[in-house]
């Protein structure tokens, strides 16, 4: 049944949190700013309850890339949650690129609740550097040779 | 197998014009676990909330996913639909396919698609669902208020009337804030400190209000109902108790030449002082800063001089600690100063060209010139005042974007009292818009430009020089095209209005969020104004943006009623999204490394002692305090063995919305 | 059941030629010979490989979904593959395990397997270390353990023993490459023999005798024996992944949303989660019941059951472990206690 | 400088007076240095003092078999050392439960290290898809024995997220997509605790070269934060100053 609505080539898969990037997308909803139709928001309470597994999970699920985004520095509605968000992910995107994932294909990005056209304009780049790698195929060969 | 019923919405046009609805509704009643799917006009109306309703009761519903705005917008409603027909309103989720698809993607087909990936990804999820119970945690009646300007005073004032205590908190050494430097206030021309000063009267002699001035907020700690709060009581070398307010130490200090904060640096203070002549507490402080004796250890004069031996040279700064039930920050604005307004305007280098706020200061019969307008150069009356509005303000590249809001209002006000000071002297406003709109502003306006003959030019100024002790002013009347030059005795800029300089950190310290001009951010700019997205934190007055005394103290008055409501209950709900143990094949596998512990922002995190049949430690596990828990999830993420949860966007859910989301 | 050997000679570049023919007709030729680590060796996860799929579904419509085969006994055929170079150990073990795959409700993916392929193995000319297959395999099941058993004759030619007629069919014209020479069976025996009575380089050469070590495992039930020889143990899954005849599976589905997998993957009783009950329980709490379990069910339930013993004697597990456990000291150690059964 | 004789010594002493009731150390059995564990005197004299097991004795320490023995005493070289320091950091061991008797025999892991700094080199210069080519070629021997995870002390949980299935982060299958997520989640949960023993590598009977994930990262860890609480998790903590380059 799924054929029947023809699925985006490529899909973006974007973790974002409720309060400040879930929130610059409604901005940039309310502001009728266009952008790449490729992008699909999963909402978590903060980016330090984001799971580096969310984005392995995301890949095998026909993720082409991934964004990642939540409030700035000092901002966070938590307090902390992005700082020890952002020293994860800073472990998590070289271990990814030493095993191969390229950087390409994981963005990182603050947007807070005011930055709509932020927003828009991350999705339009992101969108558009994953246009020219095309689709991921991660690990398609699932099965190993016998 | 969960029965999930999917509502379509069409937001009228909003969604319907680039989602195919219709065929949204369609396929989503094709995915698994799904009962029922509806397509629906405007599914928040009366009639869309009845169509959820009686679908859950008719097809006994055990999950809905209702497609449509964001949740932020509308999560509550369906929700508060939801229990109204007996299903926990945790089972119910949105899906955003207005504000992330329709309105920002145009291809009808490609949003389509995306809609339908929103829709399953979260029907997907809320079949993992779980019936979540509000906590309830008990509420301290008691609020801080942080600021004493008229919206504090009047904040405090309201709570306090309604029956609760409150805590007052000010930095500078009187309440009073902005409004007691005023001279007169619009429309009305009532003098602004007889008006404020017995309402300063009130918070000093109230029971239940505690007022705490020279005192910065230090740390909070904790959350709505039960917040713990660090004050820092700044060392005032005063003691206010044996202090009388004599006033004679400030008379008699050696040290005369400092600018007056409260007089916009045109009049001169001591060392030791009160801000202005009604302070209250009318207690003097002695700036740490300008003290010989603090500074080198002689002098010594005031403690000589006072009587009843109130001055100590050894205070300290003091930290104190209250339990509050809610805080309320009514820190109000700055005026920028004419230093930081544009190099044209000769960023405060000719001392005849004032800001508005030392304008004020000069009209008040209680400033530095007993209310007798004088130009600060040569302390003649000046015969024409240039007045510029939007000195900075509306503009971008300035970095001040928005409308200060009351300059238009009070240069109305400034150009007549001027007139009625000086009867012969010319008023000259150069204007972009003129912005009147409130109950009975046009009116004055007009009465300024038709009674008291202000000339209002519409049109920026280009540059003011000076030549022959003249300010000239060259700028463009835009509506008669002409070029204009203007010779004044004194220019007043009405400057822009900013955020307080500390506003950042103290939005850092309450955890809050503010916008890109570091006002604070309402909940919703139309529907919350007054709250914050923290639980607990109230906004009053100009913190929030520039606003106008009748704005701030209705905003007062809001808050309180908000308080008043938040402390009316004994026991507080709170959303129970927090995070908790899992267990794995029935077990606690905790290991207890308490990473979490190490990572928890609010020290949610306790260690517990498992113990086996024979009362024998068995180990130590980590357990989450749920009154303390905000419900961030870091902890779930740190877990290594994945031993935590966060309730409503628990592992198992992330998963499916993941996979959802997918659809392969 | 006798089997009459038959014995061939074939030069090697006959046989490169008749594998490069083999893999025109579409057979697969899987050459173990070459160098490899002790576990690619193995050729059990060529039968029975570490993850398999089992079926795969694609959902339709609601509760509607379409499974991938529908039928075991058509849509699991196997390929044709010839395996060269097994080790005559890992041949046998498919024998031992045959049982449990075979009989009862067959195991289609195994069986069509095993009769899809020709197993030539290549008869050792020394033990290696804790290799003790002669305590273990009886000489003639030794002898017939593979299809095809390859020894070299000289620096050109393979002599070759065929145990039954299998190859014939799969290899058809092809088989004319080999030359019948029955002298050659001589040259078997010998090797054989001289493999049998070579010495172990492992210095343990004590094996005890099976009736009595099954009586003493099922009599040491409850002893703490089995804790104290598992010391080392640290509880990984290498001596059962590695061993050609342990065959536990564990059954288990990967889903997409539309579309998922039935999987059957390897599992072991060195696991602590192979006993879990949903309940928290857990009967084998500690490593040492881990490992009276794998010694019982090698020696004593999997005899009871098939009248096998389930261990080949290929010494994987002793030289694989990382831990340093060898489990013929653990019977040199009980020595006395099983002499004495 | 103590002699064999004298540690040997001190450990009998340290049974005559009841203080241990085990050791762990290695032996050397026919030529394979291995772990042993002494409950006896008259078993002292099986420790050798040749430490080049590959083993990390420490890895011991997690079974609830050996917990049950404390405190005991253990011949420790510097990688034991620094695992024990991490799992009393990390609340799995108290400072009395080990007794730590130190090998005098230097553990040289100079030239093994030089080695895979000059792979992980190797590897950076490649691109994207050959790196993902050479861990797909190592990954798909892989056969989740677990032997990595078993064989390292920090890896102590009582189940691991790997062996959970609700919901099911990693999938059990060996195949590449369940290898891959393993393998990842190994390493990732090492960051800031690896203390480079080698245990996990030298324990795969697939030979997947384990270490270079552990120490491509361990070098990430030390030029991306510097100076970091020690008694803190690295992954728990956080400095405003952490590198922030790459967000967008």
């Amino acid at each position: 049944m799924q054929e029947s609505i023809p699925s985006q080539k490529i899909k973006i898969f974007a973790f974002v949190c409720n309060w400040c990037t879930y929130a610059g997308a409604d901005l940039a909803g309310t502001a009728r700013m266009h952008y790449a139709a490729d992008v699909r928001i999963i909402r978590h309470t903060c980016t330090g309850r984001i799971d580096p597994l969310f984005l392995i999970k995301a890949f095998e699920n026909g993720a082409d890339a991934v964004i990642v985004s939540g409030c700035h520095p000092n901002d966070c509605h938590y307090n902390e949650g992005n700082y020890l968000a952002r020293r994860r992910w800073a472990v998590v995107r070289k271990l990814f690129a030493f095993m191969g994932i390229d950087d390409k294909r994981i963005h990182f990005s603050w947007v807070s609740a005011a930055e709509g056209a932020k927003w828009a304009q991350l999705v339009n780049d992101v969108a558009a550097k994953v246009a020219q790698l095309g689709p991921m195929k991660y690990l398609d060969s699932c099965e190993v040779d016998l | 197998m969960s029965r999930i019923g999917v509502f379509v919405c069409h937001c009228g046009e909003n969604i319907g014009r680039t989602v195919d609805c219709g065929k949204v509704a369609l396929e989503s009643g094709k995915l698994q676990n799904v009962a029922i799917s509806i397509d629906y006009k405007y599914m928040c109306s009366s009639p869309g909330q009845e169509l959820i309703k009686n679908s859950i009761r008719e097809h006994g519903l055990d999950g809905v996913v209702v497609a449509a705005c964001s949740p932020r917008m509308h999560e509550k409603t369906f929700r508060g639909a939801c229990a109204q027909a007996a299903l926990n309103p945790y089972l119910c989720e949105m899906a955003n396919i207005r504000e992330h698809c329709s309105w920002v993607h145009d291809d009808k087909e490609a949003a389509t698609a995306k809609a339908m990936d929103i829709v399953r990804s979260l029907v997907a999820k809320t079949v993992r669902n779980e019936k979540l119970f509000p906590i309830k945690i008990p509420v301290t009646k008691r609020a801080l208020v942080i600021g004493g300007g008229v919206g504090g005073i009047q904040t405090a004032l309201d709570i306090a009337n309604s029956g609760h205590e409150v805590i007052l908190i000010d930095k500078s050494p009187s309440i009073g804030g902005r409004m007691a430097a005023l001279s007169e206030t619009f429309p009305t021309l009532d003098c602004s400190q007889c008006i404020l000063t017995p309402k300063m009267v009130d918070v000093a002699q109230h029971s239940k209000i505690k007022l705490v001035t020279y005192a910065e907020l230090e740390s909070v700690e904790g959350f709505v109902g039960n917040f713990k709060v660090k004050i820092r009581q700044k060392a005032r070398y005063v003691d206010p108790i044996k202090c009388t307010g004599c006033g004679l130490c400030s008379q008699k200090c050696p040290v005369k030449n400092i600018a007056s904060e409260f007089d916009e640096g045109l009049g001169m203070r001591r060392a030791i002082y009160t801000p202005f002549p009604q302070a209250i507490p009318n207690r003097p402080v002695i700036d740490k800063n300008n003290c010989t004796k603090l500074k080198t250890g002689k002098c010594g004069v005031c403690q000589k001089i006072c009587q009843v031996g109130a001055i100590n040279y050894e205070d300290k700064d003091q930290i104190v600690e209250y339990e509050v039930g809610a805080i309320v920050v009514a820190t109000g604005l700055r005026a920028l100063e004419t230093r930081e307004i544009y190099p044209e305007y000769g960023q405060g280098r000719h001392k005849d060209i004032i800001t508005a706020m030392q304008f004020e200061r000069l009209a008040s019969a209680s400033g530095p010139t007993l209310g007798v307008i004088k130009r600060p150069s040569d302390g003649k009356v000046p015969e024409k005042i240039v007045f510029i509005q939007c000195a900075g303000s509306r503009d971008s590249n300035a970095g001040y974007p928005y409308c200060s809001k009351i300059c238009c209002m009070y240069t109305a006000k400034h150009a007549m009292l001027y007139k009625h000071k000086v009867h012969d002297g010319k008023a000259f406003v150069f204007y972009m818009d003129i912005r009147a709109c409130g109950k009975n502003y046009e009116e004055f306006v007009r009465r300024g430009i038709e009674e008291d003959e202000t000339s209002y030019l519409r049109g920026r100024v280009a540059k003011i020089y000076e030549e022959n002790g003249q300010l000239v002013v060259n700028g463009i009347d835009t509506l008669s095209g002409e070029k204009m030059s203007i010779k004044a005795d004194m220019v007043v800029l009405a400057t822009a209005m900013s955020a307080q300089l500390e506003s950042v950190h103290l939005a850092q310290l309450l955890g809050i969020s503010y916008d890109q001009n570091n006002f604070y951010s309402e909940l919703h700019p139309k529907l919350n104004p007054v709250d914050t997205a923290t639980a607990g934190i109230f906004l009053a007055g100009s913190c929030a943006g520039p606003r106008d005394i009748p704005d701030t103290v209705a905003s007062a008055g809001a808050v309180a009623a908000k308080v008043g409501g938040l402390f009316s209950k004994e026991l507080l709900e709170r959303e129970p999204i927090v995070a908790c143990t899992k267990s794995f094949s029935n077990m606690n596998t905790c290991s207890g490394c308490f990473s979490c512990l190490q990572a928890c922002p609010y020290g949610a995190i306790e260690q517990e002692i498992i113990v086996d049949k024979k009362q024998q430690q068995k180990k130590m596990v980590a357990k989450v305090n749920q009154g303390l828990c905000q419900g961030c999830g870091s902890c779930v993420s740190i877990c290594r063995a994945g031993c935590l949860d966060l309730k409503g966007f628990s592992d198992e859910q992330m998963y499916e919305s993941i996979i959802g989301m997918g659809g392969s | 059941m006798t089997i009459t050997a038959s014995f061939y000679k074939i030069t090697k570049s006959s046989l490169a030629t008749l594998f490069a023919e083999q893999k025109q007709k579409g057979n697969t030729i899987i050459d173990l010979s070459g160098n490899g680590s002790d576990l690619s060796k193995s050729c059990k996860a060529l039968f029975f490989p570490a993850t398999e799929k089992v079926l795969e579904y694609k959902i339709v419509d609601k509760g509607v979904a379409e499974v991938k085969p529908d039928n075991f006994n058509d849509e699991t055929k196997a390929v044709n593959r010839f395996i060269f170079g097994a080790n005559i150990c890992d041949a046998y073990a498919l024998k031992v395990v045959g049982p449990v795959f075979g009989e009862g409700p067959v195991d289609r993916f195994f069986i069509n397997k095993r009769e899809a392929t020709i197993v030539a193995a290549i008869l050792c000319d020394n033990k290696k270390n804790a290799c003790f297959c002669d305590q273990i395999i009886p000489r003639s099941d030794y002898s017939n353990a593979a299809d095809l058993v390859f020894t070299e004759f000289d620096e050109n030619s393979w002599a070759v023993r065929s145990n039954n007629n299998r190859s014939i069919d799969f290899f058809g014209n092809g088989f004319l490459h080999f030359i019948e020479d029955n002298t050659l069976k001589e040259l078997f025996d010998k090797k054989e023999e001289k493999l049998f009575n070579s010495e172990n380089p492992e210095e343990i050469n004590y094996f005890p005798k099976l009736e009595a070590l099954k009586k003493f495992i099922e009599k040491n039930f409850n002893s703490e024996i089995f804790n104290d020889a598992s010391m080392n143990c640290i509880g990984c899954a290498t001596c059962t992944y590695s061993c050609p005849t342990c065959h536990c599976f564990d059954i288990v589905d990967e889903k997409k949303y539309y579309n998922g997998e039935r999987r059957k993957n390897w599992d072991s009783c060195a696991f602590s989660l192979f006993t879990l009950h949903a309940s928290g329980h857990n009967p084998r709490e500690y490593q040492g019941q881990r490992w009276r379990q794998r010694l019982l069910h090698k020696f004593s339930i999997y005899k009871d059951r098939f009248d096998k013993i389930a261990c080949v004697g290929c010494g994987r597990c002793i030289r694989l472990c990382p831990a340093g456990v060898n489990m013929l000291e653990m019977f040199e150690k009980w020595k006395i206690s099983i002499d004495h059964m | 400088m103590k002699t064999i004789e004298q540690q040997k010594a001190e450990i009998v002493h340290l049974f005559e007076q009841k203080k241990i009731s085990m050791v762990v150390a290695f032996e050397n059995y026919r030529g394979i240095v291995r772990p042993v564990f002494v409950k006896d005197i008259k078993d002292v004299e099986k420790i050798s003092f040749d430490m080049s097991g590959k083993q990390n004795l420490a890895t011991y320490l997690k079974r609830a078999e050996i917990k049950k023995q404390f405190p005991l005493a253990m011949v420790v070289r510097p990688t034991e050392k620094s695992s024990i320091a991490l799992l009393i950091k990390e609340n799995q061991l108290k400072v009395e439960d080990v007794l730590l008797i130190e090998s005098m025999v230097s553990q040289d892991q100079i030239e093994w290290k030089k080695a895979q700094d000059i792979e992980i080199d190797r590897l950076w210069k490649m691109s994207f898809s050959e790196r993902m080519d050479f861990w797909k070629k190592n990954f798909q021997n892989c056969i989740r024995c677990y032997a990595c995870r078993q064989s390292c002390p920090h890896c102590y949980c009582q189940y691991c997220k790997a062996d959970k299935n609700q919901p099911t982060w990693v999938e059990r299958s060996a195949h590449l997509q369940g290898n891959f997520s393993w393998n990842f989640l190994r390493a990732f949960h090492q960051a800031g605790r690896c203390i480079e023993c080698g245990a996990c590598e030298n324990a795969c009977p697939a030979n997947i070269p384990l270490m270079l994930l552990n120490r491509m990262q361990n070098k990430i860890t030390a030029e991306s934060f510097g100076e970091s609480d020690p008694k803190k998790y690295l992954l728990s903590d956080w400095s405003k100053d952490d590198d922030n380059s790459f967000f967008l």
